[in-house]
């Protein structure tokens, strides 16, 4: 007679570590085994769209802040180049490259957030993540001289940056880049070989790239399922035309690939960051004719979208003529990329549920808005 | 009177009981002394062994500290020293919960099951030249015995806790301790049959060289058997703080979370100084007779230094890999140990049976090679499709298009 | 360097009209407007010509023009590189009711279910037609101009 | 394979326990701030401050409160306006900076601390006498003319209100006087200007 069994359900969050914030699954197991998987979304909802309504153009800069904490420079840029579009003006040049060069810091400094977590879920205590964060601090280190803020940059202005980098923030990037180079050769050591790594990674949870592209899934996670799309190279915005790097891209669709573009695209940021820092050149970095107080035309409409760290971000806006976006939808590509959730993990373990879910890299305040 | 202790008595050999006996036996009758000199050394070893865990959960963490690049835990006393004081007063002041719908008593049980264990097999270690609390006979035979117990609590603690994830825990525990148990006795036998004797005592003083050498296979078992019993990465998949948060205690707070946290760490010292007898000989250094403990602590520190650098490292690896680390790796390198070691003790031990210093320098000589090899063969288990790193393109390729034909 | 090209409402609106007669209502510089009750019909064509391939939703959102809700889908084609926006107007403030193209873009599935939670138009097929960001029980649709 | 990027991953851990922390005893050292920190402490510059409440109508948040009333001395010594209420909300503060972006007379400045818990809300409000009487340290966010003086707000003294902006004295005397302006500024009728 065989073993009588039956599923269990249990809730993962919204307060368990690895979900990445106030994200919850409902998930039925038999054993280990998913059998079901139900995401349950909204603890972190705050609105922004609908606060994006009541604010003048510049200051939805500040909320765009708060969507992804990880990477808000990118952020700002999305949205600033989205209220560009909308009023049909182009950043001076300088300003073009400052903010080619900080988004590529906040793309280094997210992803080392997503691996360092990643790696914390497959169960290391804590080492990677605190490499990954020491060099991480040293970015915000950086955004601080840029902006007097680590995190909540607001860094970006429409038509531009609000003020230029202060003298001693060049050396101070140069020398970090010399220790980050190191430091992330060590921990590449650490890591990408990594047998445990590997064999806890590989071959887990393949994405096909057709189910990929189907789920509108972007950024690294389409790429690690061996899709060749990055927008910076597809549709260059600001100075990412002026600049040559390469688009890692994923052989296997698993969770190791994803893992391993992320650290490829590390390298590629550190290139974009060296040929910005050689090609800058002084000028004025905000457009003195735009006014504080933004009115675009009213009926115009834009979709200004960037490479994010996490994958696609875009800023749907549409004016009515009044100083604040009549509507600005936030297209997240942390919710989106959770619509694959139910693929990745149905079928596979307990243990690499989390790191499917870390591997994917959702960001809670971008998920919830 | 003067109480005589029999010289068969098995705390005969304890130097530390006898002076207590004798002091105590010259104004009590003799079975008062028999016991009170009893309860009084259990005092000294319970203590020890508390303030032993307490001072490894400092050690540990202020070492992951400096893993860590951070600096660790230094508030309280120098280096932070009184820090797991300071942790205990505060899961004493915290309010001590038990879920509803748990099973009462299992629950409050948990605590004692898994500390008296602990505490049995810190009973039978030579801390220095004859200060084993009791010189047993089968003292390996006892470690391997008593030492498996834990399990039960940490199952107990799975099942009353009423909590899935504490469930998932226990499943895990109880199915990686099944596992492990057989390739850790398998590995010991090897060093018992060197030593020719399970006690501990003797093992020590076969140790003309350390066993390190002797059984480099059997420390490999050893450690990584020792590791998954003890829930130590990369084999925590009981507690797997990233997945099921804290397994079977997840449900535990104030004194009975403290308790079990005291007996996991108390647990990794008593094997990391089960190691440091087994095979680093012990208390057996340069003036063993006045500074063995010294020698004997020395080692332990080293082998906790090992277990605490290996969590620092690595992630965890799944059940079922771990599974198959023990059946196909573990288990097979232990049986070829084994054998090589009966093989060589077979022919080169002599007439009375024992092995002369020389005989173990060309057992290390033979079994080194041995590890190495049988790590070559049997090493490569990672699984195929996980070899790819080499076939992988170094320079990424960019294409004009999309890469995949889309359907 | 790659550029992606917008494609132009015309191009879209002549093929679409091949395709499926009356199914463009209105077409501006770089957008088509279609018929709202037939998106699921236009979102199958749009993705499976082979010239337009548009396998990739960026998006879909639902502007509030009080008289109107505006249905907004940017696609793109990551084989021929091209964009697209395609519109729908859908009249009326209660019970909106819009053909989902989940069946047609897996990746519509959270950001239809947004729609229906903040703005009040319901997708006929779509699987999970449930509230996301906020609980069930919720009253009222808050990205609404008139919700306050 | 073999275990020998795992023996690799050992050592790079090893060789990381030899290094100097990069963390530090926080309340005994700190890290190093930049000049351009937002920071809590506003620095509010009354003698420059014209009540404009430029800064109350660019906060994202309308946690600035300002109450203006006629100033009988005006025009001659300069004041067209008084400040009667000028708060801060703190506690919803973001430190966006938008306000000092806003601000036209250099007479609003980011602070440079962060150290300023209170233990009721009520306390986190920044009233005018706070910000009249503070030490004043000012961040140079968006003050270029602070930042190429060399100016540290760690460090530094505290600056008076003569020192800080970027135009003259003078052109802000009339300015703030409303000198500037064609026509005579004594029109103050229904001059109360409140915001939020």
């Amino acid at each position: 007679m065989p073993i009588r069994t039956e599923p269990m359900t249990v809730n993962v969050g919204p307060q368990h570590p690895s979900t990445h914030g106030v994200f919850r699954l409902r998930i039925t197991f038999d054993g280990e085994e998913i059998l079901e998987v139900e995401p349950i979304l909204g603890y972190l909802h705050r609105g922004s769209e609908k606060l994006a309504e009541e604010r003048n153009y510049v200051q939805v800069v500040t909320l765009t802040d708060r969507l992804d904490y990880t990477s808000s420079m990118i952020n700002n840029q999305a949205y600033c180049l989205a209220v560009e579009k909308l009023l049909g003006v182009e950043p001076p040049l300088r300003a073009k490259f400052l903010r080619t060069l900080v988004a590529e810091l906040q793309r280094i400094a997210s992803h080392l957030v997503a691996v360092g977590f990643f790696i914390q879920e497959l169960g290391a205590f804590g080492t990677p993540l605190m490499y990954a964060f020491r060099s991480r601090e040293r970015i915000l280190d950086l955004f601080e001289m840029l902006c007097g803020a680590r995190i909540t940059v607001s860094y970006m202005r429409p038509g531009g940056v609000f003020a230029d980098a202060p003298p001693d923030f060049w050396p101070a990037l140069t020398q970090f880049m010399h220790d980050f180079a190191i430091e992330f050769n060590e921990f590449e050591q650490l890591l990408l070989e990594n047998e445990i790594l590997l064999v806890r990674t590989r071959g887990v949870s393949p994405l096909p790239p057709e189910m990929a592209i189907n789920c509108s899934v972007s950024g690294p996670v389409l790429r690690a399922s061996g899709v060749n799309w990055d927008w910076r190279k597809m549709d260059p915005y600001d100075a990412y035309d002026k600049v040559e790097f390469d688009v890692p891209v994923g052989s296997h669709w698993d969770n190791y690939d994803r893992f391993w573009v992320r650290m490829q695209e590390v390298r590629q940021s550190m290139r974009i960051i060296d040929q910005c820092v050689a090609q800058i050149e002084p000028g004025p970095v905000r457009l003195v004719d735009l006014p504080l107080v933004i009115r675009p035309e009213a009926g115009a409409e834009a979709y200004g979208r960037v490479e994010a760290s996490k994958g696609e971000l875009g800023f749907y806006l549409v004016s009515d003529g009044g100083i604040a976006p009549y509507r600005c939808k936030i297209r997240s590509p942390s919710l989106i990329n959770l619509t694959v959730t139910e693929h990745l993990l149905v079928g596979w373990k307990l243990a690499d549920m989390i790191v499917s879910l870390g591997s994917v890299d959702i960001n809670m305040g971008e998920v919830d808005r | 009177m003067n109480c005589q202790l029999a010289a068969d008595n098995i705390l005969f050999e304890n130097a530390l009981y006898r002076v207590i006996y004798d002091a105590v036996g010259s104004f009590l009758p003799c079975w008062l002394a028999y016991v009170a000199a009893g309860l009084a050394i259990m005092l000294i070893l319970v203590n020890a062994v508390l303030l032993g865990a307490a001072l490894v959960t400092w050690f540990e963490r202020r070492l992951l500290g400096r893993f860590h690049n951070r600096i660790g835990p230094n508030r309280w006393g120098p280096f932070g020293l009184l820090q797991p004081i300071a942790d205990l007063a505060k899961l004493m002041t915290k309010e001590d919960l038990i879920p509803a719908g748990a099973d009462k008593i299992t629950f409050s049980l948990v605590p004692l099951v898994m500390m008296a264990p602990l505490l049995l097999m810190t009973a039978v270690i030579p801390f220095s030249k004859n200060t084993a609390l009791a010189n047993l006979n089968v003292g390996v035979l006892f470690i391997l015995a008593i030492g498996s117990l834990t399990t039960v609590a940490i199952f107990m603690a799975g099942w009353s806790s009423n909590n899935r994830y504490a469930l998932f825990g226990a499943a895990r525990a109880v199915a990686v301790l099944i596992s492990y148990e057989v390739p850790v006795v398998i590995s010991l036998l090897g060093v018992v049959m060197v030593a020719g004797s399970m006690s501990l005592a003797n093992i020590v003083q076969a140790q003309a060289i350390p066993f390190l050498l002797v059984q480099p296979l059997a420390l490999l078992i050893f450690l990584t058997g020792m590791s998954a019993e003890l829930n130590r990465t990369p084999f925590d998949v009981a507690e797997a703080e990233s997945e099921i948060i804290a397994g079977y205690h997840i449900e535990y707070s104030g004194i009975k979370f403290a308790l079990i946290f005291a007996a996991e760490t108390g647990a990794m010292l008593v094997v990391a100084a089960t190691i440091a007898t087994l095979f680093l000989s012990g208390w057996v250094g340069p003036f063993a007779e006045y500074i063995g403990w010294f020698w004997f602590l020395l080692k332990t520190l080293l082998v906790l230094f090992v277990f605490v650098w290996i969590r620092a490292t690595y992630p965890r690896l799944r059940v079922d890999q771990i599974m198959a680390l023990s059946w196909k790796f573990l288990l097979p390198l232990s049986l070829i140990n084994l054998a090589a070691t009966t093989l060589e003790v077979f022919f080169l031990r002599d007439s009375a049976g024992t092995l002369a210093t020389i005989d173990l320098w060309i057992m290390a000589g033979i079994n080194i090679p041995l590890a190495l090899g049988c790590i070559f063969l049997f090493g490569n288990l990672v699984p195929e499709n996980a070899k790819v790193l080499s076939v992988r393109p170094t320079t990424v390729v960019v294409p004009a298009v999309a890469t995949v034909e889309v359907r | 360097m790659m550029q992606v090209k917008a494609l132009s409402g015309d191009q879209l609106a002549e093929r679409l009209e091949q395709a499926l007669p009356d199914s463009v209502v209105d077409k501006i510089s770089d957008e088509v407007w279609v018929e709202p009750a037939r998106i699921a019909e236009v979102a199958r064509f749009l993705k499976e010509d082979e010239d337009l391939d548009f396998q990739f939703l960026n998006s879909v959102s639902a502007v509030d023009f009080i008289e109107y809700f505006a249905l907004v889908y940017h696609l793109t084609s990551l084989r021929k590189q091209h964009t697209a926006i395609v519109k729908a107007k859908v009249y009326g403030r209660d019970e909106l009711v819009v053909p989902s193209v989940y069946q047609v873009w897996r990746g519509a599935d959270f950001q239809e279910r947004e729609i229906w939670d903040l703005m009040g138009i319901r997708f006929a097929g779509h699987p999970n037609m449930k509230r996301i960001m906020l609980w069930e029980g919720f009253e009222g649709h808050p990205l609404r101009k008139d919700y306050l | 394979m073999y275990g020998l990027a795992m023996a690799k991953g050992l050592m790079v851990t090893l060789k990381n326990l030899t290094k100097k922390p990069t963390t530090v005893q926080y309340p005994e050292e700190r890290v190093k701030q930049h000049p351009r920190f937002r920071g809590e402490e506003f620095v509010w510059y009354e003698e420059r401050c014209t009540g404009c409440a430029s800064c109350a109508k660019y906060c994202p948040l309308g946690i600035i409160k300002i109450v203006t009333s006629p100033s009988e001395t005006a025009p001659k010594q300069g004041d067209k306006y008084r400040l009667e209420v000028f708060d801060i909300e703190i506690q919803r503060c973001m430190f966006c900076g938008l306000c000092v972006e806003a601000c036209p007379y250099d007479c609003l400045f980011m602070g440079s601390g962060f150290e300023q818990g209170k233990y009721s809300r009520k306390d986190m409000v920044l009233h005018v006498e706070d910000l009249r009487q503070a030490d004043k340290h000012p961040s140079t966010f968006f003050r270029p003319q602070l930042e190429a003086s060399g100016y540290d707000p760690r460090g530094g003294r505290p600056l008076n209100w003569r020192e800080v902006g970027r135009e003259s004295w003078r052109w802000h005397q009339q300015e703030k006087s409303g000198l500037r302006l064609e026509h005579s500024p004594v029109d103050t009728a229904g001059s109360q200007q409140e915001s939020n």
